[in-house]
């Protein structure tokens, strides 16, 4: 009998609190999203069935938890805790990225940088609400509107907040197409939405080889904080574009980088126990990560509104708001804005080449908060 | 978090704005450099043609198009064998 | 010649044991009948060539065993002696099963847990035969024939008797086709094994979204200790049933489940050096794990039987033979027993319903045995 | 392996049959739910539909069918590579 | 301004050294002959860029490099400095390997072992030059012309040599075509180059799973240093031959070996920093290897003349110098220098025979170095 | 490494003679022993043929041919699902 009641103590229900019910609850949400909104499904079910997995109430003793040295998600969070896994995600993107479009439009790399100002407004925001430095950057970079970056560097300037800044940055990035449209309609006129921009040159081989060498060095130089992240990201496209390796880089985009998505979602939801989850810091964090978005998308308009002043071949304003990265949605929100206007304007590919250089822009950025706020 | 009180004290008491100013050039100056060494592609593209002409490229001439897929350790394992087959069915014949 | 001497003192036959050259004649064995008898080939020939590798006799002072900390084989017996391969085995599994069966069937689940009567009294011989609880614990879940539940219980309760527990796991679980059948037969009768059964109802592709997340929050709040095994197992089973996250579901049931598979055959195998693994332990760990087996069919033929009491649409009692999991080997045989009496019944998929039902249930007890003995 | 004395002893001392007892019991009662959930599944589906109409699925009405390869970002890679062929094409032209 | 300042003091620029430099442009010459020349790109472009990586200054205090414990490139280079990856290209490489040629002749077995006269020499050579004993072994390795062996004894050895060690293994490597055809010319006569050798006989399936497993046994016998690597290579071998565990070998051979040389290749060229690569050191050691790979071809033609003298069905020397391994361009180089002489000559197979031995041989060196000079 | 002094004496001092040597030997020996069992190889094929003899093989006479891929528990669902597939269509009509 006695061992019966001792099992029952060991059961979840026991410990089962109100917070850890709503956590499951949200992960159940976040599940329904991915399959019936299909928003980023490949990410967010994942952390939703983790979100689901870690709020399950641990028996006290027994190592369950990605917090318990020695449990098996504890395990597999280690290539979370320690930045292990963002820099792989960003081997496979390199694998299945095609640069082509920002090779043959290089001024619209600079939308991809303005973009990140996003990070920054809200490196300050997090500050005036009393976040010490390193956590404000680390939510600032909520504003990078990548998954992979957001890990990483909260891993090195926050550990306390990654499960919060993660879980913040995979939301919005699913939610951009709900996010951006209206500050899109907002700050842009008709006409400006209606400009068509040429098409963008063919690229050769030569340059798409030569270019992730080159942009490497130059990023890795100038931060080389983000030296993980960016050289992962060129050696990936490296591989893909050299001809020579297309074993490595088609490898690089299938198994390795699923295998790192499924452990990596997983084990960032299971870290989201209510316990450590359900604080005033992630609701404030969940905010900052909204502003930081709008901030992000009105960035990239205006920047692109200010670059037209001085060029004769007009940038359609629309195209700034891809320079938060969220590839490739929020370069498919300019698309679709445009086709509303005009439904013979393709963007797409114009698009996309500040939302490659957004996630180019989110890690640097990263870099440049990692040395001066890690230290 | 320290101490929860919202106050712009503590941005600058965390020198938030140098950082955010700083950072931001940073970023800028990345992504301009980026932007112009692209510009400089087609040269650098045409300079390297110049010193390595895609002629000199061992599968023939046709360098500057995509190579085939990576001649692999597991591919080459393939064309041995096929290799070797036809060799067998020619010296049995 | 000092050296050459030197030499010849580090090879292996210096060293070489009585016991090392049985294990290497065990290996042997495992190879040739998993080649020739096609008996859980995946498994038992990594196992095999693992126990030859792991009874090479080794040089004192160089690391070179799983044991040796540094070594090689230790690195990847870590995924083993944490207890980390048998989750992702779980979760590529997973990501294989259709649980349409058992959702158009659901009664037939409990006959997965009459199964696993074989787990305790198992667990009650190895006390009675002098094994502390802990390690009875251990032995017991052989019964639940899951080689990775086994292995996972295994290095939480009794690491020391990890390789013995596994091997013995495996080697019955192979062997299912010869222990079920005769028991079947003898507690059987004619008529009953004629029984046909109707055809399964049609699942929605809703039903078979909804059962992992609510199946896994009832079975991890029972038995928290399950939460790895059971949430890897169900999560797998999201994404594949989901329909958003097909290229994750893909890796999971092909390049990782293969990759943990050889690295788990392997190195279990290698862990089986006769001067830990050839001890009256073992032995005896044999002999109940036979036994264990022969409980569990017979549990699962009695209980079928026992519910037809109260049935109107009869089971048909062999069916309850699957309850012990060896998915999908113990449901062939069931098909395979009942078709020698009537060539059209078929019994498959009724049978793969306490089959799967079957690998949760010992999940489940492994789980609860783990949170009673392991603290 | 503490002493090995075979002896009913040992699993007195051990609780074996308390433990044996409950964890069976523990066992059933965890099927026996899963079952009871599996046995409510169609009705929980139908209360789903009705909240979330399958025609509310962005993929077009056929919901409950299961939807296409998940749309992943080597996909969409694929789709606006095409898109941009297209365009190229029709500019040109 | 002071925060400015720092941003520039923790950029790349302000560390950037001469040797740094040096290092970057020979990663990029790497590159170019792998995408260019198609010189084992599959290695050369990873340990290129990785060189370049390796090369970005990194900031005091910042755990970046391989070097610093807790950086991702840590993580990743563990898998080298612990020597785990090379038995896991083992594997892969075993399960991609027809052994037919060896078997159907096994007298050219010997070839491979002749060849390993270049590990030996310039062992002797080494210490010549004052290398430790230790040192010398690692340096001596090179020329089995096997990168991962030299990677995994470097890593037992003498971890400080290990990235000059395995640059030049697999510089020379990529080498093959231009070191070997001279050499293969000043040491054959016109009528050597011109012996034709009868068709191999083909080889049951029996016989090639008896291989890989009785092949173990005796090698790891007299060198149970090797352990590791010839048990994964047979391992991946029986994998593939069993013919009933096909899917396991077909993730070895592709997302697993592929996986693992990502990493390997990449974390060994980050591991180049000038500040510890450019040493006169690790030029001795490209000069001693350039010399082990000329006197392993050497030995391999020579001891293929010394048998003929005793064998009436002469073999064509140019055989001999495939017993440097470099699977599979040295066997090439021989068939293209016979055809040369020929073009109706094919010895691909012939020399593929010693090639795969060489593979086996210098494992073997690799094993008695490490017993011998490791402990 | 030491001391960076040119000289045999360093060979003599870490007994590099003897280390290559015996080294040199034992790869041979090694080798020559892999040889000889590759060259009993068709006898033991033999030997093993008659214990086991070919068509003991559950899957029929063909033994030793190559088997066709193995039948793994993905293979084996699809062919449980083809059987089950099968059934349900005999048991409608
Ligand atoms: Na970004
Ligand atoms: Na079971
Ligand atoms: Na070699």
């Amino acid at each position: 009998m006695d061992i019966l009641l001792h099992f029952l103590s060991t059961t979840g229900f026991a410990e089962m609190t109100y917070g850890n019910f709503m956590m499951i609850v949200i992960g159940i949400v976040f599940i329904a999203l991915a399959i019936i909104k299909d928003y980023e499904p490949l990410l967010l079910l994942p952390i939703g069935f983790g979100a689901i997995v870690g709020n399950i109430p641990s028996i006290a003793g027994m190592p369950l938890s990605v917090y318990d040295e020695g449990s098996v998600l504890y395990y597999i969070y280690f290539g979370v805790s320690k930045g292990i896994f963002p820099p792989l995600i960003f081997l496979g993107i390199g694998a299945m990225t095609d640069f082509s479009c920002m090779l043959s439009n290089p001024k619209l790399v600079l939308l991809g940088a303005a973009a990140q100002m996003g990070i920054f407004i809200t490196l300050i925001g997090a500050m005036f609400l009393g976040f010490t430095p390193a956590e404000a950057g680390a939510i600032g970079i909520i504003g990078g509107a990548d998954g992979p970056t957001a890990i990483f560097l909260s891993s090195k300037l926050a550990p306390h907040l990654l499960g919060a800044i993660a879980i913040a940055a995979y939301s919005y990035m699913a939610l951009v197409p709900v996010i951006q449209p209206p500050i899109m309609k907002l700050m842009t006129s008709k006409k400006e939405r209606l400009i068509r921009m040429s098409a963008p040159r063919e690229v050769t081989t030569r340059e798409k080889v030569l270019f992730p060498v080159g942009a490497f060095i130059i990023t890795a130089l100038i931060a080389p904080g983000s030296l993980a992240l960016v050289g992962m990201l060129f050696f990936g496209n490296l591989l893909k574009e050299s001809g020579v390796t297309e074993r490595l880089a088609e490898t690089a985009r299938t198994g390795m980088i699923d295998s790192v998505t499924i452990l990596l979602g997983f084990s960032v939801g299971a870290s989201t126990q209510a316990q450590t989850f359900l604080t005033p810091d992630s609701l404030l964090i969940f905010g900052l990560g909204a502003a930081s978005f709008c901030v992000a998308t009105a960035s990239g308009l205006a920047f692109a509104k200010f670059m037209n002043l001085f060029l004769k071949d007009k940038i359609n304003p629309l195209v700034g708001a891809a320079g938060v990265s969220a590839v490739p949605d929020s370069a498919r929100v300019v698309q679709m804005v445009a086709r509303d206007e005009d439904p013979h304007n393709f963007l797409l590919m114009h698009a996309m080449a500040p939302n490659v250089a957004g996630v180019l822009g989110s890690a640097v950025a990263a870099g440049v908060l990692w040395s001066v706020l890690g230290l | 978090m320290q101490q929860m009180v919202f106050s712009w004290d503590n941005v600058v008491a965390g020198n938030g704005v140098a950082i955010s100013l700083s950072g931001m050039s940073i970023v800028f100056v990345a992504l301009l450099l980026v932007s112009v060494y692209i510009a400089l592609l087609p040269k650098l593209a045409a300079f390297c043609n110049k010193i390595i002409p895609p002629a000199a490229h061992h599968h023939g001439p046709v360098a500057s198009a995509p190579t085939p897929p990576a001649s692999s350790a597991g591919a080459s394992e393939a064309e041995i064998v096929a290799a070797a087959v036809a060799y067998l069915h020619k010296n049995k014949g």
